[in-house]
């Protein structure tokens, strides 16, 4: 019975499942869809105000860089699951790989290939700052040479050749004894919502947005214009406790008022307004963030349904609860709370593995009160794949679900 | 323990203002407990002495060493011996014995002391010292409870509360502070010994405690 | 004990932070003074008020003394007391007659490159006025 | 000493390496100095491979990009070769120099090497060695959390023992109904949780005792229990506090005293119970949440629960007052609905409602927020809020170990990189209520992370340590107890090593490697190997050339 264990997906729960493993023996195959793990919680920014408003953002980069370098551990990224056979504690997983024209383990992202690649924007794209493995990617799309045409510039001047164009998509088989499912989850479309007009106004952004702008620019500025923004919006529960979404993301209160508490710091004269249906201020460490933000921050409660432009301001008419009667409020930017939905994808994946989904799209465990076992033995969930959860909980049930691992793995010996 | 406290930067370099080769001497007891003159502070104002000398451009050449005990002739000679000869002047860190001592030793070099030598006592917390004794030679703790009057509270008295007490049980002249009699009498009333307050002391014969103190020890 | 003409600025730079957004700076390609000395240290609290006047002694014209955020340090108070030794040292500093604002304390996340620059930048700019 | 250059493949253009070499060869203390395209790569590591091999340097320095990338490739690569990578010194002339700016960096680069030469001169090198490490676990605490971690723990074969407080083992759990839409009620579970633990002897349990005293590090805990009878001391790898939470209706949250028709959650629950018994069945309900404590999970979860089973065995009309309902737990937000389905009236206010006994009934008078205007109930039954409050020993305990409590007063600081279950002090674990954690779900995540925190910290039955990275000189300390109140990790003690006298000693287990003892000792006695003042010294003295 070999001791090995395949997580499928490298976010922020994967990857603690994949250390706990690793560091208790175990042999860990870590499949990734992307180019590189980290998933979403790698891509958010840190949104502490010199305070940490804790987070855990800034738990990732240590363990992606573990991970990276655990010996126990072999990353297989640009890999998807293509089929399962056997049991508990004898899977086969059949693992699809993309073709790696850049070899991970030879590039030393020197970034020379990049400089002669005659595309416009570059088909050998540097990878983003913090990505583990940090190594450069030919983008099949705009690659001239995959494409047909005859260019090889980058491999003439890669000095570890690591660029080889004509590598095929692998196929490997895996004979693991568990699996464990770190998926994640998906941001909810804002575009569903039309009348809140995400895309149609620039100055609309959803949390990923933000988180997008404060990791690469450290500050905001309207889409617009780029000047410094008067007046602030965010809406709560865009995409949560909604008919089709039957639950609570759990996430989109916090990082709204963490957002706005930053925001209120970098320029104190910003008029920063939440509007929520139950602002959910629980959790460790929280109530006195909460209290802090009481003092500097506007909270109305009753949650806009529309959203129109005039010259140039956003108009936001929304039901003012506590008054008991319509409103209309303009602000020079509004930000959509979006909350956490399943992936789209997770159907397939399910039915691969042969694992149920729950009523509200997410995969189902077993029984309630055990959120890591799904109905085939020796499966196990992780993170928001199972559920929405903020990253400390998803690292939690990162733990929860290579415990389970192990105990499956000690009973079948 | 002797609780000590450096001296203002702009004393120290009134001081040695002119003296070209200065040594600093900490001392690794008392004063380094107290964050007062141990081996890091030594480093400390040796470095500011540096800055300092190097910004008006005199040349000013420092030596650093600490003395195991500054108030012990041997130990001091033992440290220094070597490190004395083309020095013009010595910056002790050590507390007021050590300061003496070293002046001792070496009568032909001026001696300045670096430290205020403040008062026998310990540390609150870490970072925080607080006086608890004044070494007034005529110890009568036991009448108050293990609390002595003559340090905390702030008119010295020895017969029971001043009657300015505030509510609370604090000090008249110091609201921070808690009146020292009022401490006792809770002390006295915690073992049942209350009858210790109604006695009546005669004022302290300060006269009886010769300066400076000396102690011979009887037998060899 | 030269002032050194283009004078430097020691900066040191908690492992777990700091000296990773020094590193996201790199790989950002985000360009910044090259008087600039990165020093690592396991965590803020590892700097001595000693080590920052030496720095000063040798001729560094700024301190920048960088750990991790207040309350997200891997050990509890490192940054804290970190601060305070900055206080302490200005202090010094004062007492000798140098501009106390030339050693300073910033917070910073691990992914706070921008934050790591601006801050580089100012404290050059500031060396260079006087 | 070595020295190993790497242009990342040529890339780093406006560095001029042999310029670099030219100057740092002149340096007496230098063998030899290579310039590779790519030390990080295997061409890259066989290069630095023969090198060391023919030439006997004791002291390496590799100027390459960051450490974060590479460190643990030389350090790998290095311990194969039976060279003690503590004398290892890296300089990041990438990252943090070449791609920092335009121009020319090599004077910055060479800079840098030489900070990088300064302190390799210094290293020394650190022995790695394994430390037998006691396996056996000690679990505060009786109830759901405990029982349940001391049964994971042993599945993993891990000894573990439980020391509760009371007589006997169900803590909290004991007194509830059960969840809805849980089959198995919490009493059955608990029952088999009992017997389990019964018939294992992996699992010791001691009942009516308490700890009285803890000495020693993670590893070999010394912990004296204080029963009724007798005292004795055992020794632990590790500790899990599974000693719950505490729930009281404090008077200065709600003016008019519990009794009566004002009862608590846990009476509400033994009503459920036996709902024949009941005298009278009360017409109305009313609850009230987000009074005295507007943060925490519990008054929403157990309402929601006990809402749907008074709908269900009692049938009578129920409605809740509340601020901010937190339905930000698993399968809150379906309980919610179903409330709602079953004709449970939530009514959310402002401004906290007044509430006052009027005639044997009680009167909640609150404006709500939805209907705009005041709202009096008469209702027969009020259950209040009560105030999750840190079981009774959380003061005494983490005095005791020298551990934070948060602002709550549960325990476990709030910081990040403790979550979920550990503390500031290697071994020692938190777990569920104890913390603050009061949702049943989240408190399962908190047993699998204290499990296998301890499991992979004790399972092989020893630990891999750096001896006396960090050291405390005995002849210098003088035990002024400093570095003991500053260690964030509590990881110093006072002892009495070979001298006579009692000095600091740094327990290399427990030791977190932040350096904050070295940088607060008075007395300079303390040296951390690889940072220590002399090394930080060596670099910040090469800026004056």
């Amino acid at each position: 019975m070999n001791k090995s264990i395949a997580v499928i997906g490298g976010g922020a729960s994967g990857i603690t499942s994949a250390l706990e493993l690793a560091n208790s023996g175990f042999r860990v195959y870590l499949i990734e869809r992307e180019a590189a793990i980290g998933g979403q919680a790698a891509s958010f920014c840190c949104k502490a105000t010199d305070i940490c408003t804790k987070c855990s953002v800034c738990l990732i980069p240590e363990k992606l860089n573990e991970v990276a370098v655990h010996p126990k551990i072999s990353v297989l990224t640009d890999s998807t699951v293509a089929g399962l056979s056997g049991k508990a504690g004898d899977f086969e997983v059949e693992v699809l790989r993309k073709p790696q024209y850049i070899a991970l383990e030879r590039c030393v992202a020197c970034g020379m290939c990049a400089g002669v690649c005659p595309t416009e924007p570059k088909a050998s794209r540097s990878p983003s700052p913090d990505a583990v493995p940090y190594c450069y990617v030919i983008d099949e799309t705009r690659c001239l040479r995959l494409r047909g045409e005859k260019c090889n510039l980058c491999q003439g001047t890669c000095p570890t050749n690591a660029i080889d164009f004509d590598r095929e998509p692998e196929r490997k088989e895996l004979s693991v004894s568990a699996i464990i499912v770190a998926t994640g989850f998906e941001v909810f479309n804002a575009r569903e919502i039309g009348s809140l007009g995400y895309g149609r106004y620039p100055n609309i952004l959803t949390g990923l947005d933000l988180e997008r702008i404060f990791k690469d620019q450290g500050s905001l500025k309207l889409p617009s214009n780029g000047k410094e923004a008067r007046r602030i919006a965010f809406i709560q529960c865009v995409g949560s406790r909604n008919e089709g979404h039957g639950y609570c993301s759990q996430v989109c209160c916090k990082y709204a008022m963490r957002f706005a508490r930053l925001i209120k710091y970098q320029n104190p004269d910003t008029q920063v307004t939440i509007f929520y249906i139950d602002l959910q201020t629980a959790g460790k460490g929280f109530a006195e963030f909460y209290d802090e933000c009481r003092g500097v921050i506007r909270f109305i409660r009753g949650v806009p349904v529309e959203i129109l432009e005039t010259s140039g301001e956003l108009e936001v008419r929304f039901e003012n609860i506590s008054e008991g009667k319509v409103e209309r409020e303009t602000f020079d930017l509004v930000t959509l709370s979006v909350g956490i939905t399943p992936r789209k994808d997770s159907w397939s994946l399910a039915r691969v593995l042969g694992i149920n989904l729950g009523d509200h799209g997410f995969f189902d465990t077993k029984e309630p009160f055990n959120s890591i076992e799904t109905n085939v033995e020796g499966i196990f969930l992780a993170g928001t794949c199972q559920g929405p959860k903020d990253i400390p909980d998803s690292i939690a049930h990162g733990v929860a679900a290579a415990e389970g691992a192990m105990g499956v793995l000690e009973k079948c010996k | 323990m002797i609780i000590a406290e450096r001296k203002p930067f702009e004393e120290i370099k009134n001081m040695i203002a002119g003296y070209k080769r200065i040594l600093v001497v900490g001392c690794r007891t008392c004063v380094t407990i107290c964050w007062a003159g141990g081996e890091k502070e030594v480093g400390i104002l040796s470095s500011q002495l540096r800055l300092q000398s190097g910004r008006n451009g005199n040349e000013l050449s420092i030596l650093e060493a600490t003395v195991e005990r500054q108030c012990e002739k041997e130990m001091v000679t033992q440290e220094l011996g070597d490190k004395v000869q083309d020095i013009e002047a010595i910056l002790s860190m050590g507390c007021g014995v050590g300061v003496q001592t070293i002046a001792e030793i070496y009568e032909d070099k001026p001696v300045f002391p670096a430290l205020n030598t403040a008062f026998v006592g310990m540390p609150e917390r870490e970072g925080l010292w607080i006086e608890m004794c004044a070494a007034c030679g005529d110890c009568f703790l036991d009448r108050t409870g293990g609390i002595c009057p003559v340090v905390r509270c702030a008119k010295g008295l020895l017969n029971g509360p001043c009657g300015g007490t505030r509510r609370g049980g604090k000090c008249e002249i110091d609201p921070e502070k808690d009146c020292a009699w009022v401490l006792i009498y809770r002390r006295l009333e915690k073992q049942g010994r209350l009858d210790l307050m109604r006695k009546y002391y005669e004022a302290k014969n300060y006269r009886k405690v010769k300066r400076p103190g000396k102690i011979e020890a009887l037998e060899a | 004990m030269s002032m050194g003409t283009d004078n430097k600025i020691i900066a040191f730079c908690c492992e777990k932070s700091a000296y990773l957004a020094a590193d996201r700076a790199g790989r950002m390609r985000l360009y910044y003074p090259d008087n600039v000395r990165i020093i690592r240290v396991p965590c803020a609290g590892r700097v001595d008020a000693l080590h920052m006047l030496r720095a000063f002694e040798k001729g560094a014209a700024g301190v920048l003394v960088m750990g991790c955020q207040e309350g997200a340090c891997q050990h509890l108070t490192g940054n804290l007391r970190a601060k305070e030794r900055v206080r302490y040292t200005a202090s010094l500093l004062e007492e000798v007659g140098m501009d106390g604002a030339r050693v300073k304390m910033v917070n910073l996340g691990p992914d706070m490159a921008q934050k790591f620059v601006r801050v580089v930048k100012d404290m050059a700019e500031k060396i260079k006025e006087r | 000493m070595g020295i190993f250059l790497c242009d990342c493949g040529g890339s780093l253009k406006n560095i001029d390496f042999p310029k670099i070499s030219g100057d740092l060869e002149k340096l007496e203390d230098v063998a030899f100095i290579d310039i590779s395209h790519s030390l990080c790569l295997e061409e890259g590591e066989k290069a630095i491979t023969s090198r060391i091999l023919s030439e006997n340097i004791n002291r390496v320095v590799i100027a390459a990009c960051s450490a974060e990338l590479r460190e643990h490739k030389f350090v790998r690569l290095l311990e194969e070769l039976r060279f003690n990578p503590s004398l290892l010194s890296l300089a990041n002339i990438r990252e943090q120099c070449s791609w920092t700016c335009e121009g020319d960096v090599t004077e910055k680069a060479t800079e840098l090497i030489r900070m990088a030469i300064g302190k390799a001169r210094l290293l020394q090198p650190v022995e790695r060695k394994n430390v037998p490490v006691n396996r056996e676990v000690l679990v505060l605490g009786g109830g759901f959390a405990g029982m349940k971690s001391a049964l994971e723990l042993s599945r993993l074969g891990i000894r573990t023992t439980i020391v509760e407080r009371k007589s006997t083992l169900g803590g909290k759990l004991k007194e509830v109904e059960g969840f809805y839409g849980l089959e198995t009620s919490l009493k059955q579970m608990l029952d088999s949780m009992i017997t389990a633990i019964e018939k294992d002897n992996n699992i010791e349990v001691l009942t009516s005792a308490e700890v009285t005293r803890v000495r020693g590090e993670v590893g070999d805990f010394d912990i004296t229990i204080g029963g009724g009878r007798r005292e004795f001391s055992l020794s632990f790898g590790a500790i899990i506090f599974a000693t719950g939470y505490r729930t009281e209706i404090l008077p200065q949250d709600f003016e008019l005293k519990p009794g009566g028709n004002i009862i608590s959650q846990l009476d509400l629950v033994e009503m459920l119970r036996a709902p024949e018994k009941l005298k009278r069945r009360p017409e109305t309900i009313g609850f009230v949440l987000d009074v005295c404590d507007e943060n925490s999970r519990l008054p929403t979860l157990s309402s929601l629960n006990n809402v749907l089973a008074v709908r269900e065995k009692l049938g009578s009309e129920v409605y809740v007052f509340c601020k901010n309902l937190k339905v930000d737990s698993e399968g809150a937000e379906e309980l919610y609905r179903e409330a709602r389905n079953r004709g449970v009236v939530f009514l959310k206010f402002d401004e906290p409602p007044q509430i006052y006994r009027e005639d044997g009934r009680v009167t909640i008078k609150a404006k709500d927020v939805l209907l705009g205007e005041e709202v009096v109930l008469l209702c027969d039954l009020l259950v209040a809020e009560e105030r999750a409050l840190p079981p009774e020993g959380t003061k005494g305990l983490s005095s005791m170990l020298n551990i934070g409590t948060d602002s709550q007063g549960f325990y476990q600081d709030e910081n990040v990189h403790l979550y979920p279950a550990a503390s500031a002090r290697k071994g020692v674990l938190f777990v569920g209520g104890c913390r603050g954690n009061l949702d049943l779900g989240r408190a399962l995540t908190d047993i699998a992370s204290a499990v296998m925190g301890s499991y992979s910290l004790l399972a092989l039955g020893e630990a891999v340590v750096e001896v006396e990275k960090v050291r405390v000189d005995p002849e210098k300390c003088r035990a002024c107890l400093t570095c003991i109140r500053a260690c964030p990790h509590g990881a110093i003690q006072l002892l009495r090593v070979n001298t006579e006298k009692e000095v600091a000693q740094i327990s290399d287990l427990a030791c977190d490697g932040c350096g904050v003892c070295a940088a607060v000792c008075p007395a300079k006695a303390i040296n951390f190997e690889g940072y220590s003042d002399e090394q930080i010294l060596a670099e910040v003295e090469t800026i004056g050339g």
